[in-house]
């Protein structure tokens, strides 16, 4: 299974980008502390918002501090946020979503309002608002970024155990006498994971994005940990006197979500055979 | 049944507004008077901020005020939120509509021309650059575009909404917020176009069209598209959510007045009535721009309307 | 006698499949007479869609076609250039398809639908023309309240008021040549029975051929003249019906024959059904020889080389060593 | 009526969908050992009544029961006491088996539902397999790789797997060439012979009904218009309305296909259904009365029943 999925996945040049982009950052996640060439956090303002350089590859920030190095701490900090948040939106998600779909019809209705008022939020203006109430800071970050993907998945985990109580299959195994624990564990989990994984392979590049955004408002990673959104906003400060904080962390903040959106839609397109025409 | 559904939904997100400010950890009335205030001074403003009341009560006090387009008044300036709100957003509905068009006008023909002729040069150049665009943070796009045009070029203005009362100056600010926000919906709209098209080209109906000689621009421009552009409806209500999310970005960045700007800045200070306000409105503009498309549903599907239309029976 | 109205050559149909190609069709020869109803007849796989829709222009992109020659009312179609093509569909050509659900255009009215497939054949006529006598054909048809029906939607029909509608957009263009691809299959029996009826009521209206395509020989033995059987890709058989039906010539066909159950037939409860051993072969990997041969009853040695179609008396063709 | 003895009773069964009634106040008995055709067209109930046979739809009014007892009460009730009395073979077999599950573990599934998946009775699954045609290398692969016709055993085995004594097909020949129908046929009067199982064979197909059926029951809009044994039923029928069907079905034989009526209208709503005799709207015979009174099903003297005010003659 793992190896056809790959086969499949490298089958397409952009498949392949993100996968090799993909497996690029997380061993730069992994490995900062061996990949960056500086501390990032040391400040020498003698040096401040210098041009890419030898000593430098990606230049300094406005207290001297290496860009590049910061860049790399900033990697785990998108995709450590990013895997923790899907993890925890598509557990809670997933059974709530199975809940609702097998609850009675008051329950059902009422698991579909609360992802109504959730989803009535554009996200990020929910975002801004959960995290400016509860205030900045990594776990309130990602408990609340939590929150607003939940609905997502509860959703089409919801719509696919429906689906599948209405499917053929379903009923061959209650006319078979199949006890209803084996037939969720059996016929309908195994069925809904699929199209799950994909949506939360889809999630990741923009959890990334609200990660960032809100860091970059300056209501989400406080400072000084290296986020890129920490690292834009900066750099968006100093833009007048140095373009490169601003490059540098927008340009990785764009690759990771570029590699994540293209490997996130190979997947689709090798689980998913209804959506495999799209591109 | 959707009105019911976006009605609950609105008193829903309201609720939980509300009950968001009871969990502040610095409640306002301290934080307005500093910490040098006496506690009978707190609950004396806490008396007149109706923050003393159960917040049942003050959930349909603010319900009610709120209907009558009263939102409470700026803890700091004293200025009503509702004339604040209001003069916001005309700033925010123009940057969000300009986007939206900006994308329509490009999205549209790509995803078109891409479905035409698949797999053509033309079609993995629109795909190339789409994914590119899809993939792209708007404050990111931001930021590049201030600096690309702003700063380096010089063609754009850098900061700003433009002067009141000067509409093409209010125009040429907003070129570059607008594009910012609509490179990833151009993207987005031409690969969705692309596919449904290509899937409704292959639809039996438009087998039997081509079987009677129709041409093929007839095809494409009459009957195909009008289907093929359900999905794409279908996201734009959800587009509008992250345009209004992404307003926030071009708006700080851009330094514009606006929707996104106020809550913004009233985050920061804890100005919780203008927060409130502020997302209130968002979230209304956000429920009733997915009513109408919902609306337009009806519109373009007949099937809809029968659907409708017995469904309104049963209830009966 | 008389030249055919179209007259097949050589035909081959390849699809392009994950395996390598399918060959759909292998060197059909069929000749169409004027002012007849052939019936085209043949199970899965057998190629009788594609067929029609090669002889339409309208293959999948995936379908790759070479025919030494479609000769089309004296018109070499395979030189034809495409744009000349499309515009024998609907004025020389049409086609009524199998699922009339899905066939029609479920967001425009059917009078909308009705107007513009008769532009290619009627340019000089007005929008206004085009709707009256797109209603009247309706009335023609047996649609009910016609002029009323022209703005309804196609999800408003019942299925057999959706395929009236699809006979009523084929006698609209007069075609010489129809094409009747399954009319009948989606639709219940006694719904089936009344197309039937209608389809030999308005078979005079047609002043030109009918190609009906059916895997019912019970179908094709009522409304066809003429019966071509198909078997995985290749004509087998060819002749007048109750010649073809009455004695079959080739293997298959008698052997299709037999499986036909009839249900007034005096037999056993518990006596066997007939049935053909085996399965159509794998058209990407086609052995050689008689493509029935694996299945065939009567197979010899001969039969290790593909017999050609050749001609038997009062006007037959059979592909089959033993003939 | 059948010689046989009851083992399936309908008694004024009613199946309702919200406001639609799919079955109205049907009555049917299916004798131990016989196979009993279900015709109709679609819309008329059959499938709905066959869900219900198999427990898949509640009856709303009415009892089923088998060997006598009532599916709907006491020990009946119970997971499993049904399943291991009567199975439904689908229509549409390739989707019917859970789509992530091996052969060999589907086939497993009802021996272990059963709690009875021993090397012993694993084997004389797997003899099944090979008894119906079936190679053992099937066992590897998933549902989306086998043909509709292995598809259709695989489910066969499924069923016979909990020992049922009535199998309900519907449809066991859609989707099947004409030239292997006939295997399916044959293999299901085989185990019909050698494990006396009773059928309940759903279709549309009236050349198939013919064939293999003893006896059959014909409705319309929920309801049996006629039931009777097969040759009586084909030879001459006694509704309008099967005597409508029969002549819709196209045959080779040029004789009979020369004086066929056929039925004019279409099916009313069963939303809705027309008062007095429900085939009223649509049949050549409508008098005054049919309109006003609803016929019931009466037996005539050979026991065939009908329900029409002025059958066609001799009913």
């Amino acid at each position: 299974m793992a190896r056809w999925l790959l086969a499949r996945v490298m089958n397409t040049h952009a498949g392949a980008f993100g996968l090799v982009t993909v497996v690029v950052l997380l061993i730069v996640a992994i490995a900062a502390p061996l990949v960056a060439l500086h501390d990032p956090n040391a400040i020498a303002p003698i040096d401040r918002l210098q041009p890419p350089s030898l000593a430098h590859i990606f230049g300094t920030d406005h207290l001297g501090r290496d860009l590049y190095s910061r860049v790399v701490y900033g990697t785990r900090v998108a995709i450590g946020v990013s895997i923790v948040v899907m993890s925890i939106s598509l557990s809670v998600g997933v059974l709530l979503g199975i809940g609702a779909a097998y609850a009675p019809r008051a329950l059902d209705q009422l698991v579909l309002s609360i992802f109504d008022i959730i989803n009535a939020f554009p996200s990020i203006i929910l975002a801004l608002a959960l995290v400016a109430v509860l205030g900045a800071g990594l776990g309130n970050l990602i408990l609340l970024v939590s929150v607003v993907f939940i609905p997502q998945f509860g959703r089409v985990a919801r719509a696919q155990t429906l689906s599948i109580r209405n499917s053929l299959f379903f009923e061959a195994e209650k006319v078979l006498g199949t006890q209803p624990w084996r037939i969720l564990l059996h016929h309908v989990l195994p069925n809904i994971i699929g199209p799950i994984f994909v949506l939360a392979s889809m999630n990741i590049p923009v959890v990334i994005t609200i990660e960032a955004g809100l860091s970059f408002l300056g209501v989400g990673v406080r400072p000084p940990l290296a986020s890129w959104g920490n690292l834009l906003h900066d750099g968006y400060t100093y833009l007048d006197q140095s373009p490169w904080p601003a490059i540098t962390s927008g340009l990785a903040l764009m690759l990771a979500t570029l590699g994540f959106t293209l490997l996130g839609e190979a997947l689709r397109d090798a689980i998913d055979p209804k959506l495999r025409r799209e591109r | 049944m959707k009105l019911t559904a976006a009605a609950v939904a609105v008193v829903g997100a309201v609720l939980l507004l509300l009950s968001l400010t009871l969990l502040i950890p610095g409640d306002p009335a301290t934080m307005l008077l500093g910490p040098r205030a006496t506690p009978e001074t707190v609950a004396a403003l806490k008396a007149e901020m109706g923050l003393d009341l159960p917040l049942p009560t003050r959930l349909a006090q603010f319900l009610g005020r709120a209907a009558t387009g009263d939102l409470g008044v700026d803890i700091f300036s004293g200025r009503p939120v509702s004339t604040m709100v209001l003069q916001a957003l005309p700033n925010t509905i123009l940057l969000a509509v300009s986007a939206i068009l900006l994308a329509i006008l490009f999205g549209l023909p790509l995803g078109t021309i891409a479905a035409l002729k698949p797999d053509s040069i033309a079609d993995q150049a629109i795909a190339f650059l789409s994914v590119g665009f899809v993939s792209a943070p708007s404050f990111v796009n931001s930021i590049f575009l201030l600096l690309v045009f702003a700063l380096w070029l010089n063609w754009f203005p850098v900061l700003g909404a433009g002067t009141a009362g000067d509409p093409l100056d209010q125009l040429w600010h907003v070129v570059l917020p607008a594009v910012a926000l609509a490179v990833g919906w151009i993207g987005y709209i031409a690969r969705l176009l692309r596919s449904s098209l290509l899937e409704v080209l292959n639809e039996p109906y438009v087998r039997t069209m081509r079987a009677y000689g129709v041409p093929e621009s007839v095809i494409v421009l009459k009957y195909a598209l009008k289907p093929a552009c359900i999905p794409t409806l279908a996201i734009l209500g959800i587009g509008v959510g992250e345009l209004l999310g992404g307003a926030v970005f071009a708006e700080v960045i851009f330094n514009r007045p606006g929707l996104g700007s106020l809550i913004y800045g009233a985050i920061a200070v804890r100005n919780y009535p203008v927060v409130q306000g502020g997302v209130l409105v968002v979230v209304l503009l956000f429920v009733a721009t997915n009513f109408l498309v919902d609306l337009s549903y009806l519109w373009i599907d007949p099937r809809a309307r029968a659907r409708l239309a017995l469904a309104g029976e049963r209830s009966a | 006698m008389a030249a055919p109205l179209l007259s097949i050559r050589g035909l081959e149909v390849r699809y392009a499949t994950e395996r390598g190609p399918a060959r759909v069709l292998r060197s059909v020869d069929i000749d169409i007479p004027e002012n007849a109803v052939v019936g085209v007849v043949g199970e899965s796989g057998s190629g009788k869609s594609t067929l029609a829709l090669t002889l339409m222009d309208l293959l999948p992109g995936n379908a790759q076609q070479s025919a030494a020659s479609l000769l089309f009312e004296g018109v070499e179609l395979s030189s034809l250039p495409r744009s000349q093509r499309r515009r024998l569909r609907g004025t020389r050509m049409a086609m009524v398809f199998q699922d009339p659900m899905s066939s029609l255009h479920p967001l425009f009215a059917i009078g909308t639908q009705m107007v513009d497939i008769q532009r290619t054949k009627h340019p000089e006529l007005s929008s206004r023309d085009l709707r009256q006598r797109a209603a009247a054909m309706l009335t023609r048809v047996g649609v009910p309240d016609a002029a009323a029906r022209m703005s309804r939607y196609p999800h408003e029909f019942s299925g057999g008021m959706r395929q009236r509608v699809m006979i009523a957009m084929a006698l609209l263009v007069q075609p010489k040549l129809l094409i009747a691809d399954e009319p009948t299959t989606a639709l219940d029996a006694t719904i089936e029975a009344q197309i039937v009826e209608l389809l030999r009521d308005v078979r005079s209206d047609i002043r030109g051929s009918i190609i009906l395509i059916s895997h019912s020989l019970g179908l094709v033995a009522d409304l066809c003249d003429h019966v071509v059987v198909m078997y995985a890709g290749e004509v087998v058989e060819t002749g007048a019906v109750d010649d073809v039906f009455g004695a079959p010539q080739h293997p298959y066909t008698r052997a299709l024959l037999d499986c036909e159950i009839d249900p007034w037939a005096a037999v056993e409860k518990g006596a066997a059904l007939p049935r053909i051993p085996g399965a159509p072969p794998d058209l990407v990997e086609m052995p050689a020889g008689c493509v029935f041969a694996p299945r065939c009853p009567q197979r010899h040695e001969r039969c290790g080389v593909a017999p050609a179609l050749k001609s038997l008396d009062g006007n037959r063709t059979v592909a089959c060593w033993l003939r | 009526m059948t010689d046989r003895a009851a083992i399936l009773q309908m008694e004024s069964v009613v199946v309702r969908y919200g406001r639609l009634t799919a079955v109205d106040r049907l009555s049917l008995v299916v004798g131990d050992g016989e196979t009993l055709g279900l015709v109709g067209e679609s819309g008329c109930g059959k499938t709905s009544l066959a869900k219900a046979l198999v427990g898949l739809t509640p009856i709303d009014r009415g009892r089923i029961l088998l060997d006598g007892a009532d599916t709907s009460r006491g020990d009946a009730t119970k997971r499993g006491w049904l399943s291991q009395r009567i199975q439904l073979l689908f229509q549409d077999p390739v989707a019917s088996l859970s789509p992530r599950l091996s052969v060999r573990r589907l086939l497993q599934e009802p021996l272990r539902i059963r709690h009875a998946l021993t090397p012993q009775t694993w084997q004389e699954v797997r003899q099944l397999v090979v008894d119906l045609g079936l190679s053992e290398s099937l066992l590897q692969l998933y549902p989306h790789q086998l043909s509709g016709g292995q598809a259709r055993r695989v489910s066969l085995v499924r069923a016979l797997a909990m020992r049922p004594r009535i199998i309900v097909a519907d449809e066991p020949t859609a989707g099947l060439d004409l030239s292997v129908q006939g295997e399916l046929l044959n293999l299901l009067a085989q185990l019909q012979r050698r494990l006396g199982l009773t059928y309940v064979v759903v279709s549309h197909n009236l050349n198939v009904i013919g064939r293999i059926t003893d006896r059959v029951a014909v409705m319309y809009l929920g309801q049996i218009v006629e039931v009777g044994t097969t040759r009586r039923i084909f030879d001459r029928p006694a509704h309008h309305y099967t005597a409508g069907l029969i002549a819709a079905n196209p045959v080779l034989d040029r004789a009979r296909r020369r004086k066929r009526t056929v039925l004019q209208g279409e099916l009313p709503s069963p939303h809705d259904p027309p008062p007095g005799c429900r085939f009223h709207t649509r049949c050549p015979a409508v008098q005054e009365r049919c309109r006003l009174e609803e016929p019931a099903l009466r037996p005539d003297a050979a026991g065939h029943q009908v329900a029409c005010h002025f059958p066609l003659d001799g009913g």
